[in-house]
């Protein structure tokens, strides 16, 4: 048959992609974006609405007018879907715009008083209104790791051990435990600060990084223990039962199957739990309260932390300590950010990965 | 129904190893259930040494459930029971006594899809069990080629043995948890439609591997495939169900099952007019 | 064909040697650790707030007047100042009702941007941002309250403030959008505004977890069937991930109820039932503890530790209707 | 080991031996904290003492009340109070308190309609403010006020000799005091240079003065309502005066309060209720001291956390007014917003400036006991000086020998004596000085001595 023929001959083909935006059309909608623009410009001027919160206003209107100003050449599905998109692209942009301008913020304003003693040095003998390269955050910085350490080192084993509880013990009380480690995840952190405030340091007779780590650790543990739970429960069943079919007891399989296979998801546990009390303020200053100087002693009373750093710069008020509180925020932005990543890649390389795809 | 037997014409033979001696593996008017649905009823089996039972029967009929009861893999499902008993060596391994983690000491198995561990190397792998059941070995080289080497896989992999599991092809892996289920040195092998997720390649290999694993141990092998079953086993038993529990409709050499088979079902199964 | 009787079921348990009991034992050890812990969190807010629960009962969560007599003050400095009688008054139901209003502006922002921010990243994004925009996102979620604080008093407060006005200018007609004074700044819609920006990234990034796992086919299906993506949006996606989303949202306000920085720099807290949003007159239990604290007498710590138990467990009640929608609605493998 | 551990070993060597350089032997860690108010004056005592000494002194703000009790349960080696120590916080150790430092409260705010000038208020315009009554700008009591002390505005926008200022006070309607003061180098480089009080609408020098070494001179003269003058040093211009008509605009009086509980709010509520209006209740809570309470005026009274929260709401606002430690007023970010001290007028009659020297004639006015607390006297109708508003910050230190009381002592004498007196002015606060002083240096002495 000819067509068969032909469709042998056919053994050069160029690749083509026939559902690609040509690039006119791209240079045609970039065109008219840059017209919206001007013309949300215009209309900051004219209208009440101002600045660039106003301008991005004005800007998704006119997009929305236009669309739904075209729709009306289209057919009613069509029509449907040009305006959901600019609604939902709107909307997204809405929801980014805040952390956007957190970020923006936090860099401009904490640019100002970065200088390499900022990281090594500490307030001990400045106050903060001395001159921006006088002085710095590095005892803040160490409270902090301290403390986080600490609340790592006590809620890591409590959190894992509860996770290996949910998915491999099952006992009695996996439904209690579960629900209360959800529930435990509401509770305030000021709440967590009065508990500890009012049992460790009230026992100690002293504020201490101790108490300050502690605090963290309440907070941290439902964080912890849910990641360890999930990361558990991606482990298929298959491994499991292999390692029982080999003649191993539960516990050996659990120690040495289970946990080194999510080895990975377990350290991602704990970088996500530091992640989100190292910026936890609220209870720090009810049990570490801060310091001026290097304290390496988590016992030896109060400890500095980058939160409390930058809550006492900011309340010092003056334009200098101000300052150094934003740039106190830009490296605990950084700190999060840096723990974040590394959670990341080694979520990334978790052996799981490739059997939690194939499960999909 | 008729007891089927499937009697042994080798007598008991030596394993290595401080494993006891192995006089056979056989069920007596087995039952299975889940919560209240009952999944399988009065099986009784004897398989014969050193040779390969095939488990064939459609879909639903309690191959698996059967194949699980025989190194007690069935009780870790949640609200599973059973009946009758199931002898090895002569004593029962549902005995209050019987510690389970030593039955599958000696009854390994090999799972549907291939499982390596994800956080071992091939050499971890295969040193596995040894580790998890706490063995006393020191030979560790050489274990790790002598099962690998049964498990037809050696060449393969002796230049990579510290790269990770999971870097195998799914054939490869399969004959990786083989290696691994013999370097505890089991007496029987239990093997679950280890085929079932792999490529006719990778299949033809693993068949090979099972005849000649059957020349030391004793391997039993559930299967949906007739060709395979006619190819690898040299006993098959047939399982059916009529909606109910699952039952043995008869067990046999399986030259005789695939010729001439005493039951009509059986041989309507075998020459595919369903199942 | 011999009719087999059925024997008895052997009911099977798993038998645990001496060391796997051991190790079960450590580990249900280390899981009863947290139901401990929270039962003394529980047990101690319980006790020593008791005292202020025997004294006002009830009146504590209605009523609406906080007062603290001081310890003779510096102004007789004698010795020995003479006890007066102690007035104190402790009550919170302002500032209940001021955290439940300010979180649930916030909740009324954060939701559809949280929707419409997950569908986006789904849906419309392009795959070659993809990536970066669900780690943007998981960032933004772990962004400390304590910067939101900072960044909503020293940046948005102009905004929020021009917003207010706005809103104000056209829609007082409507009393929640009616003034008594005219000055914005410190409003619970200004708050919650700082506090939705908090609650985006957390519900957005539920949200989008629920939405990618709706199955592929699902929508494939929709598509094949001659379907937009309005429609595939709207009879899919969305069912699909509804319980998911609400669970989100729940979660969400349980984090509004309780934060405590960003309020306490962001809301004017007045002990007065207030319902006008954009006036400077809110409350907040959180942020009402903080303020609190630092010259409070040992009656008064009391009556704040009894309004951190009010918060707990109202924090708790809402966490529980979201775990036990997660768990309602968790697509089972 | 590789190369980049090795480097990473190095610096942390290095790091290592930074920091125990910093930390000299014998140095003591000690911890303090409390009051908020005397914060912007401790900074930079603390850094300056442990920049001089060696030891590593921290003081945390927390607010008066948790001091106390940490100060008992010995979390605190000393604490800062701005109030007494009530019976149930007081400590079963041998204790002590310390005065070191006062501050004035100024009555800020707002005005953008005043051009500059500066607001004069009367303590009955100040109860009618802060208590609600008054509750616009052209209110006639505030205009009341005005007439009574017409104010008089700088006109020039920056003086021709760097470092040096003057301030202009009415005495009367007729006469009027100016005060220049020159910062130490500005001293230096005009010595013998002429201050002049001229008058440029009749081209006469009504006052002359040669620049010494004091830094702060005054000169009165009787003034013209109609004439302008210019204050000249060596010929070159620092301010000219005028009288301005100020015309109060019809603008809403926002009052912002401190939300927290703070001793700044409980010593303002003193002097409501001892120099204005026994109504006043004294409490840590701007809510529970005024009589009847905020709740009512809703919005239109805001409270603030901290004193630069209070100051900056201030500062952003127009028409706005509150009260706050001088400090947190003159600092130069705030006042180029255009925020502003009030004068307020004393038991005497006369409308005062919030200055150092005017709150330390009102404290010298009042007695102190043998415990070292300054008692005020809001009846002082003779003093013409003082300003009444204001607070006394108090140390708290143990008496037990112990290395760390003896440096906390150390410390209490050392601001007395040499800090205190040398920079709390240009902090903006006051300091302790005469007898209060010499009373603080004993007690300061008693930290420690066992």
């Amino acid at each position: 048959m000819s067509t068969v023929a032909n469709a042998g001959q056919l053994t050069t083909a160029e690749p083509r992609r026939p559902w690609a935006v040509s690039r006119s059309k791209r240079l045609l909608g970039f065109g008219r974006m840059l017209t919206f623009a001007v013309a949300a410009f215009v209309a900051t001027i004219l209208t009440p609405l101002a600045n660039f919160d106003g301008w991005a206003v004005a800007f998704l209107l006119i997009n929305l007018a236009w669309v739904i100003g075209i729709a009306s050449k289209l057919g009613a599905k069509e029509r449907r879907d040009a305006v959901l998109r600019v609604v939902i692209t709107s909307l997204a942009v809405l929801a980014f715009v805040p952390w956007l301008s957190i970020l923006v913020t936090v860099i401009l304003k904490g640019y100002r008083a970065v200088y390499p003693g900022y990281f090594i040095s500490d307030m001990r003998t400045s106050t903060p209104d001395d001159e921006l390269n006088i002085g710095g955050a590095g005892h803040a910085i160490v409270g902090s790791l301290i403390m986080v350490a600490i609340a790592t080192v006590v809620t890591l084993p409590l959190g894992i051990l509860t996770g290996i509880y949910l998915t491999e013990v099952r006992g009695r009380l996996t439904f209690l435990v579960r629900f209360i480690v959800q529930s435990m995840a509401g509770v305030p952190s000021v709440v967590a600060g009065l508990f500890i405030f009012a049992t460790v340091v009230k026992s100690m007779g002293q504020y201490s990084g101790l108490a300050g780590g502690l605090a963290l650790a309440v907070l941290m543990l439902p964080t912890v223990s849910r990641t360890a739970e999930e990361v558990l429960k991606l482990v298929p069943d298959d491994i499991r039962s292999a390692g029982y079919a080999l003649g191993a007891r539960q516990w050996r399989t659990a120690l040495l199957v289970v946990l080194p296979t999510v080895r990975a998801g377990l350290s991602t546990a704990a970088i996500l739990g530091v992640a989100r009390v190292i910026g936890e303020t609220a209870p720090l200053l009810l049990t570490s309260l801060n310091t001026n100087g290097f304290v390496w002693n988590p016992i030896g009373g109060t400890v500095a932390s980058l939160p409390t750093y930058i809550f006492a710069m900011f309340m010092y008020g003056t334009e200098y300590s101000n300052a150094r509180a934003w740039t106190g925020s830009l490296v605990l932005l950084a700190l999060v950010f840096f723990f974040f990543i590394i959670a990341r890649r080694l979520g990334n390389k978790s052996a799981l990965k490739a059997n939690a795809n194939r499960r999909k | 129904m008729t007891q089927t037997q499937i009697t042994t014409n080798q007598s008991a033979n030596q394993q290595n190893g401080e494993t006891s001696k192995f006089i056979g593996l056989e069920t007596q008017g087995v039952h299975a259930w889940f919560g209240k649905h009952h999944a399988l009823s009065n099986v009784s089996l004897r398989f014969p040494e050193r040779t390969v039972t095939g488990l064939i029967g459609p879909s639903g009929c309690g191959k698996s459930t059967f194949i699980r009861l025989l190194n007690r893999m069935h009780e870790f499902i949640p609200s599973a029971a059973m009946a009758g008993s199931v002898l090895l060596n002569g004593s029962d391994i549902y005995a209050p006594e019987e510690d389970p983690a030593m039955i599958r000491l000696k009854v390994g198995m090999v799972f549907q899809k291939p499982n390596p561990f994800p956080a071992m190397t091939i050499r971890e792998n295969v040193l596995a069990g040894i580790k998890l059941a706490h063995l006393k070995r020191s030979n560790h080289d050489e274990i790790v080629e002598q099962c690998l080497t049964r498990a037809g896989l050696w060449k393969e992999v002796k230049d990579r043995l510290q790269a990770s599991g999971g870097s195998l092809s799914g054939g490869q892996q399969q004959r990786l948890c083989i290696a691994r289920s013999l370097a505890v040195e089991p007496q029987v092998l239990l093997m679950d439609e280890p085929c079932s997720a792999l490529d006719p390649g990778s299949t033809l290999r693993i068949e090979e591997t099972i005849k000649e694993l059957a020349e030391k141990i004793t391997v039993i092998i559930v299967t949906h495939n007739m060709q395979q079953a006619s190819r690898v086993s040299d006993h098959c038993a047939f399982f059916l169900t009529d909606g109910g529990p699952g039952y043995l409709v008869e067990a046999d050499a399986t030259r005789k099952m695939f010729t001439n088979p005493t039951d009509s079902r059986t041989a309507d199964y075998v020459q595919g007019k369903f199942g | 064909m011999t009719i087999v009787e059925t024997p008895e079921p052997r009911q099977m348990m798993v038998v645990y040697s001496r060391a796997d009991r051991i190790f079960r034992r450590i580990v249900t050890g280390g899981a009863l650790t947290s139901l401990l812990l929270l039962g003394f969190i529980t047990a101690f807010l319980v006790m020593r707030s008791a005292e202020t629960f025997r004294q006002f009962g009830l009146d504590f969560i209605t009523g609406s007047e906080w007062f603290s007599a001081g310890e003779d003050p510096l102004g007789g400095a004698v010795e020995g100042a003479v006890e007066e009688v102690d007035e104190s008054v402790f009550s919170i139901g302002p500032m209940i009702v001021g955290s439940l209003v300010v979180a649930l502006i916030a909740m009324l922002i954060a939701l559809p941007l949280s929707i419409g921010g997950a569908l986006y990243i789904e849906f419309y994004a392009p795959r070659s941002i993809y990536r970066v925009l669900v780690s943007l996102l998981d960032l933004a979620a772990a962004i400390p309250s304590l910067i939101f604080g900072l960044w909503g008093i020293q940046v948005f407060t102009a905004i929020g403030v021009r917003w207010a006005t706005l809103l104000n200018d056209r829609l007082s007609f409507i009393p929640i959008f009616s003034v008594e004074f005219e000055n914005f700044g410190r409003s619970p819609f200004v708050a919650g505004c700082v506090l939705a920006a908090l609650v985006v990234p957390i519900t957005t990034s539920v949200s989008r977890e629920v939405y990618s796992r709706t199955p592929r086919d699902l929508i494939d299906t929709c598509f094949a069937l001659g379907g937009s993506k309005w429609g595939a949006i709207r009879s899919v996606v969305m069912p699909y991930g509804k319980s998911g989303v609400i669970a989100g949202a729940m979660l969400g306000l349980g984090r509004a109820l309780g934060e405590t920085v960003a309020i306490y720099l962001m809301l004017n807290l007045v002990f007065r039932y207030s319902f006008e949003i954009l006036d400077s007159a809110g409350g907040n239990v959180a942020s009402m503890i903080a303020l609190k604290f630092g010259e409070a007498t040992d009656k008064e710590i009391s009556a704040l530790i009894a309004s951190g138990l009010v918060l707990f467990i109202i924090t708790l009640i809402v966490n529980m209707i979201a775990s036990s929608i997660v768990a309602r609605t968790t697509p089972r493998a | 080991m590789n190369k980049r551990s090795k480097r990473f070993v190095a610096v942390m060597i290095t790091a290592a031996s930074v920091l125990s350089s910093a930390s000299i032997a014998k140095a003591e860690n000690v911890t303090g904290g409390g009051a908020s108010f005397p914060v912007q004056f401790l900074t930079p005592a603390i850094a300056e003492f442990n920049k001089t000494f060696g030891h590593n002194l921290t003081y945390t703000s927390t607010g008066s009340g948790t001091g106390k009790k940490n100060f008992k349960s010995g979390t605190f080696k000393f604490a800062g109070t701005d109030s007494a120590v009530g019976s149930k916080d007081l400590p079963t150790f041998g204790w002590t308190y310390i005065p070191y430092v006062a501050g004035a409260i100024a009555i800020a705010y707002r005005l953008d309609e005043l051009g500059g000038a500066t607001l004069s208020l009367s303590p009955g315009t100040i109860n009618g403010i802060f208590g609600g009554t008054v509750e616009r700008w052209n209110h006639p009591s505030i205009a009341n006020d005005i007439k009574t002390n017409p104010t008089w505005a700088n006109q020039k926008k920056k003086s021709d000799v760097r470092g040096a200022t003057a301030l202009w006070e009415n005495i009367s309607t007729t006469s009027a005091k100016v005060t220049v003061s020159m910062l130490p180098a500005t001293l230096k480089s005009n010595k013998g240079k002429k201050i002049e009080w001229y008058n440029d609408k009749t081209k006469k020098v009504l006052k002359s003065l040669t620049v010494g070494s004091k830094a702060e001179v005054n000169m009165t003269s009787r003034v013209k309502p109609t004439d302008t003058f210019s204050i000249k040093v060596g010929g070159k211009t620092i301010a000219t005066f005028k009288q301005v008509k100020v015309t109060l605009p019809d603008r809403a009086i926002q009052v912002v309060y401190r939300a927290d509980t703070s001793g700044t709010t409980n010593n303002f509520c003193q002097y409501m209720k001892g120099a204005v209006n026994s109504d006043w209740v004294i409490n840590d809570a701007f809510q529970s001291c005024v009589p009847g309470g905020v709740t009512k005026f809703g919005s239109r009274f805001v409270g603030q956390p901290q004193n630069n929260n209070q100051a900056n709401y201030i500062a952003d606002t127009n028409g706005a007014i509150g009260y706050a430690e001088v400090a947190y007023v003159t600092d130069p970010t705030r006042a180029s917003k255009g925020i502003r001290a009030a004068n307020i007028r004393n038991a005497a009659g006369a409308f005062v400036a919030p200055t150092a020297a005017g709150y330390n004639s009102h404290l010298a006015g009042g007695a102190q006991d043998s415990r070292g607390l300054i008692s005020f006297d809001w009846k002082q109708t003779t003093n013409k000086t003082a300003y009444s508003l204001g607070a006394v910050t108090y140390g708290l230190c143990q008496t037990s020998s112990d290395a760390k009381n003896k440096v906390v002592a150390q410390f209490f004498e050392w601001m007395l004596k040499d800090f205190g007196p040398k920079n709390a002015e240009a902090l903006g606060y006051t300091p302790i000085l005469g007898a209060s002083a010499a009373k603080g240096v004993d007690l300061a002495k008693k930290c420690g001595a066992g």
